[in-house]
């Protein structure tokens, strides 16, 4: 195993590595830009290098100076996380170049894989279902395609993750407008704005498999994860086993996803993503190959460490089990707690935490970024904590996600636990019966003020919140404006109140 | 003390009496009427009515607003001085509603990657006015309400501050 | 299954009865003092009924007040957790009278084991090996009983549990005084002063077998938990499995413990006590008739939810496994943080809790009864949290505790945080080779500055110990205070410092 | 500002330099003589060595002591000023020297339940005094220092108050 290791990314999945590493016993150190340097995750790590401003592009997303803090940190391998430099294949490469192992596929592997162009073939030739789709379109050529495949469609960008430059176009007008846009946000998000279209596949659910491989070939599967629940495409809730597959589905699509790693000459963690029509067919949608945000879903079914389990294979370690030897039981639910108002159309929400408390127990666990008086900043994605249960059966795993989400307290900046706390407690949830439209179909009314189980427990507790801001307010004016009354006298409440003096 | 807090658009009366200290409070409600115990605690205060007791988070994202978090919910209280007519409406963005006209302005730094809205255009609550980009994510702007949009600062393309003035939209009437 | 349950107890175990509740979709309700209105446990039940005064027998210990409560809250059971009234049988029996069902054994049972010399007494029917001793002593007959057992000797509580009214005597001219302290405590702690004798077996390693038995009779075990680590009969650390035991070993210690079970009438869950000599052979101590403290360590490496389980059967509900069924899985070990000051002789601390963050992360549970802000006073035992792990094997579970008292925040009150960090980076917990000496012999070693592994950390952290008390320094003197300096030059430190007015 | 702290009966100079308000201050030390950071914190302050950052929670339990805790490690630190010749040394009780005597107070509320020594008699450090009772747990309070019990105020089964005096402890060479 390696003496010392490089995380390279921030926030909650810096935190998530760092403890590998340490339960590993293997030197975690780490990587911040000039906004993050009271970051939980450097204050956790054993060393941190500064290695740039704020934006992305000058620190977390500039691999040379990664690879240069690296060194002077003396690690001999970096693990990237998800997202910033964690699917290019380009830097993978430079990491060897300069001496370092790179935790993740081997570069050939990851860039094709990471071309979603070039991932679809690779599935046509394992025998792996694709939905029809054309190869990289412009302008100019996009209409015809587009044409050939019909409405409604999807643009997604070539070396996409995460739903970011992608679009669904429902009729040839909105063409241009949309591919623009995609081609603008896959820009800014992956510096490539090279798109592609797809048939557009009406409410399936998402399904994906996580695939491992190790340097002898071996290639496992540890079930899949439905990611049903999102909002244009950035998934916020997932779940394992998914309440839409059978043991023979799930072998099937265990077994398709094997094939696609086999045939990528894939090593390490991957998860092989599928749409699932409601007639029980699936189709390959892509590949990535790195960890994923919902990990832990997996680890908590298989009882795995996914990110120790990388590092190993990483250090040249044989996965150290077989197909039938993976045993998967019970379920598990992570919910991503993301600083975005889901009453406000999911608004992004920064500032400063000013009380973060975790729920704990039995059967909850919660991976967060932050704690209280960290500093939420605009610079990076809203993700702030992930809260994953399990139990022996979903409606367990159901009740501790309901019940660690009404235990968690999060204040000073808006974040979706409202959400989750009204999703887990309805009715749609708990049946099981819901496709990747679950949020825009059944949000706008589990939202509203009249909604179903979870609104009327929050009318009950609605005398209790006014309480507690008439006692802030109290507070905030200072003791003197308090109404002196006689012992035992009842409250008199006459018309309307005084005109005081507002701190608010 | 005594005072108007808005919830969901309702008014409510509270009274607030100091009973150990400035650490533990009652407070009085009109309906049920009956007397609640508040006690300071890191980061809110702790509520007791009759048998119950929960924890409530208490902030202020912005002036004349507090925000309570119990057990999973989300309540936003407008105090009764400043809200004239009762509280404000939540839009999309950051909506500040004065004398009717509403400002719309950046929820954080960003910028501006589209308009769909032009200034002096008719607009339904909830229409979408322009495309906002901010932590790597897109998000539609909408109308808080239904007016002409009377005053479109926002250009395509210019990093903003967050709390910057977007648009304003001015009720029919008035324009 | 119940509709609302009374979780008559306090802190963590409250807290832990209360999220079983939860998660079978029961309403919890609890108890408090007039000293725990703003407690946890409190915060998180549905309703909670103030039974009285600060001290236990005013409030907790008072069993008519409680099942007033549980009958006005309108709860159709008691949870009594651990203490208090868990292992007292005439207030079960008085329970059933009043219409609640209580979760534990049947009140036969509990009395049977719960005084220690008919325990004994039942083991010896039972085929259990025990340790030679007497019936109960009083002072007149105390000598001839010891001088037929031998020195030393080990004076016990009758009524006794978690080492209350227990004393060592090394020899014959102590025996008067000791008696007179034990049955003391005993008459504090149990309202009972009988005490009886027991020979001392030097040097054993303490293990106890989780046992569950069901309406129909069935019982099985869940395996062993090594509770070696102690001071003054009080378990500090718990794990599982033993370092010590093989397979074996575990299940002849299994076997005898469930035919104890079985040959109490016993139902519930309950926990047989053992004594494991050098020589590997084992001794009935105690049977424990109610939850342990130590209970998630089992829950870890089991999979089971013990209080679930709990809750299941007094609901009249079968165990649904049979003992070939129960599978243990890997390694867990549990760590009392007390508030105890591990420096001082562990003298007990009370005060406010300024900060408290657990730990968190894959493989940590953490069962806290307290937040930031909580008081810890006097009345009640001065156990705050259990920081529980686990892992494939007991290394990473080590490995993963040190990770987890390193991560955890907790301030303004003294704990045994310091305690763990030095005994789980010291070289003999990691051997497994250690019995119940284990704190009196290599305490005052690890303790000291010039202990080793964790001490070497602890001087490596000095600088930076010394900088944050700095900055607080400054701070609670107010910016005024401050020395400026020109931009660039190097700190000038000349003689000693003036003499500053201090607000320490 | 500059400071005395005492660590483990060390001496080491200080010396605080305000950097960005009152949240940041650059501190220096003699050895190694690097600057360090300290940013503010909720319960203490984060503190940044080279490339390293750790958390470090600060309270007083008395006056004239900090208590710092960093990673599971506990640190006592007295201040320079009010420590006559060093540091106070910990007994097992709350000891207070003063002029070479040392005060034992009860830790907490409690009552004594034996007494082992008498007034009069010669102790030497660690020696067990007399045994307190404090939540349910009976701990002996020992000798901080090697003396003469000077003032025995504990009596048997008496209810005590925390931070009551228990008995004092004189130096030989006084008494």
């Amino acid at each position: 195993m390696f003496r010392r290791v490089l995380v390279a990314n921030r926030g909650e999945i810096a935190v998530r590595i760092i403890r590998a590493c340490r339960d590993l016993g293997v030197s975690p150190v780490t990587i911040h830009s000039a906004a993050d340097r009271d970051s939980l995750h450097v204050r956790l790590a054993d060393e941190s290098f500064e290695v740039g401003g704020a934006a992305s592009r000058d620190s977390y997303l500039n691999g040379e100076r990664v690879i240069d803090a690296a060194r002077a940190m003396g690690a001999e391998a970096l693990h990237p996380g998800y997202g910033f430099l964690a699917e290019n294949g380009e830097f993978a490469a430079r990491c060897a170049e300069r001496g370092l192992f790179f935790v993740g596929p081997p570069p050939e592997a990851m860039r094709r894989m990471g071309d979603k162009a070039a991932a679809r073939e690779t599935a046509v030739r394992a025998g792996v279902p694709v939905v029809e789709g054309s190869g990289i379109v412009s302008g100019k050529d996009a209409g015809r395609a587009a044409a050939g495949i019909g409405f409604p469609l999807l643009i997604k960008a070539a070396a996409g993750g995460g739903g970011m430059g992608m679009r669904l176009v429902r009729e040839a007008a909105s063409l241009a407008d949309s591919l623009r846009e995609a081609q603008s946000e896959a820009e800014a998000a992956f510096g490539d704005s090279r798109v592609f279209l797809e048939r557009f596949v009406e409410n399936p659910r998402h399904v994906e498999i996580q695939v491992f491989g190790d340097d002898r070939g071996s290639v496992v599967h540890l079930g899949e994860r439905d990611c049903s629940i999102q909002r244009r495409n950035q998934k916020l809730l997932e779940e394992s086993p998914s309440p839409a597959i059978s043991p023979e589905l799930r072998a099937e699509m265990g077994d398709a996803a094997v094939r696609l790693a086999e045939g990528a000459g894939y090593r390490n963690a991957g998860t092989v993503e599928f749409l699932l029509d409601p007639d029980g067919r699936f189709y390959f949608l892509e590949m990535n190959a790195r960890l994923q945000v919902e990990h832990p879903v997996t680890e908590l079914v298989s009882g795995l460490d996914l990110v120790a389990l990388q590092l190993r294979i990483a250090a040249g370690e044989p996965l150290g089990f077989t197909q039938p030897e993976v045993s998967l039981s019970g379920a598990a639910i992570e919910l991503r707690i993301t600083a975005e108002d889901p009453f406000a159309g999911f608004v992004p929400a920064t500032g400063r935490i000013r009380e973060f408390r975790p729920p704990d127990g039995p059967g909850v666990r919660c991976d967060a970024g932050i704690v209280s008086g960290s500093v939420v900043s605009p610079h990076y994605d809203p993700l702030l904590a992930k809260i994953i249960v399990s139990g022996p059966d979903r409606e367990t795993a159901r009740k501790r996600a309901l019940r660690a989400v009404r235990e968690t307290r999060l204040t000073g900046v808006a974040s979706t636990l409202p959400f989750f706390e009204r999703v887990l407690a309805g009715t749609v949830f708990c049946s099981g019966e819901f496709d990747t439209s679950f949020v825009s179909v059944h949000w706008p009314a589990l939202g509203s003020a009249e909604a179903d189980g979870g609104a009327a427990a929050r009318a009950e507790l609605a005398p209790l919140a006014l309480a507690a801001a008439a006692a802030e307010l109290w507070r905030r004016e200072g003791s003197n404006a308090t109404t002196p009354c006689p012992p035992g006298s009842r409250w008199r409440l006459t018309g309307i109140a005084e005109a005081h003096r507002e701190r608010l | 003390m005594r005072r108007v807090l808005f919830l969901d658009g309702k008014e409510h009366r509270v009274e607030v009496r100091a009973e150990a200290g400035d650490a533990t409070v009652k407070v009085g409600l009109e309906n049920p009427g009956d007397e609640l115990v508040a006690r300071a605690a890191p980061g809110g205060w702790t509520v007791t009515e009759g048998r119950r007791t929960v924890e409530a988070g208490v902030t202020s994202e912005r002036t004349g607003e507090l925000v309570v978090q119990i057990a999973g919910h989300t309540y936003r209280l407008q105090s009764g001085r400043g809200a004239v007519g009762g509280p404000r409406r939540r839009g999309a963005g950051t909506a500040g509603a004065a004398g009717g006209r509403s400002e719309v302005r950046t929820p954080m730094p960003g910028k501006v990657v589209r308009l769909v809205r032009e200034e002096g255009e008719q607009v339904a609550a909830g229409d979408g006015v322009l495309v906002f980009e901010a932590m790597k994510m897109q998000n539609e702007i909408r109308a808080p309400e239904s007016g002409v949009i009377a005053n479109m600062r926002a250009t395509r393309g210019t990093p903003m501050e967050g709390g910057e003035l977007l648009f304003v939209v001015e009720p029919l009437e008035i324009a």
